[in-house]
């Protein structure tokens, strides 16, 4: 599997944010996004995981050497800012839902919640409510989410945001089994994640007066 | 990044509404010199023709009712072909059709209901009774009225204009309600007497006033249609060059 | 009340609405364009009033 | 997609107390019409299965609004419209939780409320059949009203404008069966069978429609 | 003090609230009776002040319950209780301002309503002024109800168990004042005179619960 | 003005997070809390802004050698996890709104919306909804609301997640001049913030076990 995005363009309401991305990524590579405050990382991620409609380009996951591909978004797994988890729900029964609604895609099983769980150092409170938890641990459940279905792509916007110093580690840790196994990941962010041989890719935003001639 | 290039790519789509500007600043004038013309025929018409032996002076209500009623149809459904526009082939110019004609349909839905309900008193004694014509009629209006909310509370222009496409869309339901309400419920209110499938039942006395009338009316509409497109392309454009302006201002300071 | 009293008063009405509508979308339009020589006059250029000068003779 | 079902019908047994604000709201409105058209039992009973329908309609508009918003604030949306499964079926499963979390306890009350209208077996019978058949349509069509709230930070009022001019075929069918039940020249299945029709078409453009909101308005 | 109630009047106006659809939701709802107890115009003009009632009712509740939780979900409550006004005032004034952007254009579309439901000009004049009069009294025992939601994440439940109830007895009032104006035997000033009573009431009670609520909830 | 912490206690839920924490902080000090995720940063912060009772002790912020004592909390700015402004309204009807409601504590004034925004590099942007910023110039902002209205205690949960590095360092600048100008600085951090002369405080976390005998 590849995971191909080529000549992207997006704008957030009227402006062009950014044009002309194209990347490849095979598996086992990471690509790591760095940039300014309000360069267009999130925006990019978000079109990768196909929630926002590129202006241009196409963004696909390629299987068997090109003659099969399907749209990458159903292939990903999105940790965006928010957790997309429920305060009033356990942390069982957030990750469960999550296990059950998303499945796995072929070519890989996803953990048990458990195991999920201590991988992210945390075994033990999932029966705690999840809004009952610190920032922090909020953020490594929401990982967990990663674990417990399988996706061979992982796009991740600022994980690491909220995390402790073994936290980090811990995160680098699930990344580099994932590439092991044959996995993609694409990250944005500005703190070290701690993961060699990634490919980077800065973002540099864009001038406004050069992308206003559609108005 | 290469620029060039994607200035050259998005310069057919600019040209769209560029050129609409252009276009539609040559036809204004001669559209609305033909509107202005019609109506003062129609009129005209409408005030110098026999009454009716029955309805008496107060048909003469029907030549604005009844263009007014059938604008508020049509209306509708230009709105919803340029909702189709939106959503199918996202064209800017379908998003800014849409948006500038509710306000329109709007009104002209609040001819027909105020003089429906004046040419109502005398005839059947009442202003407003909720049978299936006059209250769908009415509903039209709500959907307007919501139409325009929707497009106010909102300020990101594309966004907006897909959601209430969608909307416009699932609304569509209501004008065959509307048109085929006679019918279906037996109602105080008229059937059709004029579009209808076995020819024109009504009295050709009646008929030509009525006809110039609703010409007019169309073409007022249309008129204002596209002065209003006009307005609200310039709108989007200064809501650009403003927020460009600041940007750049921002990158400077 | 007559009847002329009903068919003068919806005449008006639809009058009124019908003026009021012209002019609203007259005066709006005025604006607009005003708002746009304004920004203009502050030095504020349409991008591709540019753009189409640069790219046209190729 | 069972999981989904659940969850929904967890969340709002457990954060929004949607059944019972329904309930509550549809038992004050019908205590309220008494004052207005006075102790007359017989008249009371005419409008019984009229009064029963409007409170249905009014209740199920409460915590219609939140259908998708509360997914959106914690970005669960995001996860939802990246999978494969059709966007349309899992609106589809929403709108079945919500309507089991927050319409099948009016359906379930109706006939408590019918006594109180005074009204007879019969008609007890025939409005919560048609509440039974034609709530759903409700709560299909308000998912549109709901996506397109999503964009919108507080949708409330709004999506209620959007969604009740939809909704008055409904309430006109399914009144006018109840009615047809109790009166006897007027038959019953005709408008009953147009009430089935109605919900089944919502079935369809309701989910159709919202599906297409939300994935245009995602941002 | 005014800063807050110009903000949270702007973020009702602004967010798909306002003015415009408070009585164009009035409007709606007004529009759909006639579809379900028929025609009879005679009928409406009975149940028409009941009508705009639990029209106002049904106003007030929706979006209630989001009083104090946006507050709470982007942290700006926070900060209002942290600082040195009486938590008291605080509350009483978001109550305003949700009370202005909400309920007072029903109270002023009234008139036009009860046009539509075929009231006389005394029906519609008494139930403006009993609107205005008690209306505010929905809101603040709505804040109470919409603090404690604050407090209890799952508190769902009891908080419609808890609004509700209290607002009957204002509906009731409220509406019998309204035809006590209109029949004559009945004298309008007891039930009005106790409606500004539970007015006066509940706009003590009711920010001082909501306070309470709120200090004990934060966490 | 000095603030002063004594004995404080905290629980959430039903567990014993932290006992006997006290400190004092006197003008132009600065005060950084580390420690694991889960172990009572963001706890201890929202009892000292009043958020939270605490089980024991008493935070006060004493005025002339303790003739006068105002509750912490009212002399305090508090930035946490949240930003506390509204997507819906623009940047400057945010700012605005909390200028006019925190209003100004004695001792000093606050800056006009303005300059807040040219100090955290966003100056110009002030007239976009804040719903339309990314997540780096929403907590920039949420910083501006620190500029705005006077506080001498500054409050900060966190205050660098999701900045970038120039941000960082715009953000110690912040710090220093407002330490410089008299104020105090209280800051929960995984990340080094670059306040030189900090006092640290290293939260532990409460071994649940040990906690139990409470129960
Ligand atoms: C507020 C009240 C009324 C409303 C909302 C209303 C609405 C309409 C509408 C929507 C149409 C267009 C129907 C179509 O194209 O098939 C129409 C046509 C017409 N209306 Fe009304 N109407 C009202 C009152 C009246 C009254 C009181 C009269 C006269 C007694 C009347 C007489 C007519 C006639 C003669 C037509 C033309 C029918 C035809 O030839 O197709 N209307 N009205
Ligand atoms: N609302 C709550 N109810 C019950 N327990 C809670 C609640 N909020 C937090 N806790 C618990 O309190 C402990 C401390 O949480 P706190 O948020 O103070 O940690 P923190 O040091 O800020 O961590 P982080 O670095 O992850 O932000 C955690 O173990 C958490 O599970
Ligand atoms: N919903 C929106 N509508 C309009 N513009 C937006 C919206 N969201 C973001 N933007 C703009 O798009 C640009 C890029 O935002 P984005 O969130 O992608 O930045 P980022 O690189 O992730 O920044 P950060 O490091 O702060 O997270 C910003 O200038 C922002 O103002
Ligand atoms: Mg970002
Ligand atoms: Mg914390």
């Amino acid at each position: 599997m590849r995971l191909i995005a080529e000549d992207l363009a997006a704008r957030r309401g009227e402006d062009l944010i950014f044009v002309n991305v194209s990347f490849q990524l095979t598996p086992g590579e990471a690509m790591v996004l760095t940039g300014r405050n309000g360069s267009g990382k999130s925006t990019l991620l978000r079109v990768l995981a196909g929630l926002l409609r590129p202006e241009k380009g196409s963004v696909e996951a390629v299987f068997r050497d090109g003659r099969e591909s399907r749209p990458a978004r159903e292939v990903s797994h999105y940790l965006g800012h928010r957790n997309a988890m429920k305060q009033e729900l356990t942390v069982i029964e957030n990750l469960g839902f999550w296990q059950s609604f998303l499945g796995d895609v072929e070519g890989g099983e996803g953990r048990s919640i458990e195991e999920a769980a201590d991988m992210v150092g945390l075994g033990g409170i999932t029966h705690l409510p999840f809004g009952y938890l610190s920032a922090g641990q909020q953020r490594r459940f929401a990982m967990a989410k990663l674990l417990v279905a399988h996706r061979p792509v992982w796009i991740l916007d600022e994980p690491t945001a909220a995390l402790d110093a073994s936290a980090d580690e811990m995160f680098a840790g699930l990344v580099h089994e994932h590439l092991a196994n044959g996995g993609i990941a694409i990250a944005a962010t500005h703190q070290p994640l701690g993961l060699k041989d990634a490919k980077a890719l800065v973002m540099k935003g864009f001038a406004y007066h050069e992308t206003e001639e559609m108005a | 990044m290469n620029t060039t290039s994607l200035v050259i790519s998005k310069f057919s789509e600019l040209a769209n509404p560029t050129r609409f500007l252009a276009l539609s600043g040559r036809i204004l004038p001669w559209l609305g010199g033909l509107t202005a013309l019609l109506l003062v025929l129609g009129l005209y018409m409408s005030f110098t023709t026999e009454g009716d032996y029955q309805q008496g002076e107060t048909v003469r209500i029907m030549y604005v009712h009844v263009p007014a009623a059938w604008l508020s149809m049509m209306c509708y459904s230009v709105m919803a072909i340029s909702a189709i526009g939106t959503l199918v082939w996202r064209h800017p110019l379908a998003d800014v059709s849409h948006k500038a004609a509710a306000p329109l349909g709007a009104a002209f839905t609040l001819i027909a209901l105020v003089t429906g309900s004046l040419w109502g008193k005398p005839m059947w004694g009442t202003w407003w009774v909720w049978d299936a014509r006059l209250t769908s009629v009415f509903v039209l209006f709500l959907m307007y009225l919501g139409l325009i909310a929707l497009n106010r509370a909102m300020d990101d222009a594309p966004r907006a204009a897909r959601l209430s496409a969608v909307l416009i869309l699932v609304g569509f339901v209501n004008i065959p309600i509307i048109k085929f309400s006679v019918e279906w419920w037996n109602t105080l209110h008229q059937p059709a007497s004029v579009i209808r499938l076995d020819g024109p039942t009504i009295d050709p006395e009646f008929l030509w006033p009525l006809l110039v009338m609703a010409i007019a009316f169309t073409l007022l509409f249309f008129t204002l249609h596209l002065m209003a497109m006009r307005n609200e392309i310039w709108r989007r454009r200064i809501a650009t060059q403003r927020r460009m302006a600041a940007r750049m201002a921002g990158r400077e300071g | 009340m007559s009847h002329a009293f009903y068919i003068y008063l919806s005449y008006g009405i639809s009058g009124a609405i019908v003026f009021a509508l012209i002019g609203w979308t007259w005066l709006d339009g005025r604006a607009r364009q005003a708002e746009l020589r304004a920004l203009e006059a502050a030095g504020i250029r349409r991008r591709s009033s540019a753009a189409a000068t640069e790219t046209s003779p190729q | 997609m069972i999981a989904l079902f659940l969850r929904d019908l967890k969340l709002s047994v457990r954060a929004g107390g949607g059944a019972l604000i329904g309930v509550l709201f549809f038992m004050t409105v019908v205590a309220v019409i008494p004052f207005g058209v006075g102790p007359d039992l017989n008249l009371l009973s005419r409008i019984g299965p009229a009064i029963v329908w409007i409170g249905a309609l009014l209740a199920a508009l409460l915590g219609l609004d939140r259908l998708f918003q509360a997914d959106r604030d914690d970005g669960s949306l995001d996860l939802v419209l990246m999978q494969e499964t059709p966007l349309v079926l899992t609106v589809f499963v929403k709108c079945l939780a919500h309507w089991v979390a927050t319409s099948l306890p009016l359906v379930i009350a109706s006939p408590l409320l019918g006594l109180f209208m005074n009204m007879n077996e019969v008609a007890i019978g025939a409005v919560m059949l048609t509440l039974l058949v034609g709530s759903p349509a409700i709560t299909f069509i308000g998912a549109a009203g709901a996506a397109v709230a999503v964009a919108l930070p507080r949708g409330g009022l709004l999506v209620s404008i959007l969604v009740l001019p939809l909704a008055i075929p409904v309430l006109i069918f399914g009144v006018s069966a109840s009615y047809a039940a109790v009166e006897d020249p007027a038959p019953f299945m005709p408008p009953f069978l147009f009430l089935i029709a109605i919900t089944l078409f919502f079935a369809v453009i309701g989910p159709l429609a919202a599906a297409l909101a939300l994935r245009s308005s995602s941002d």
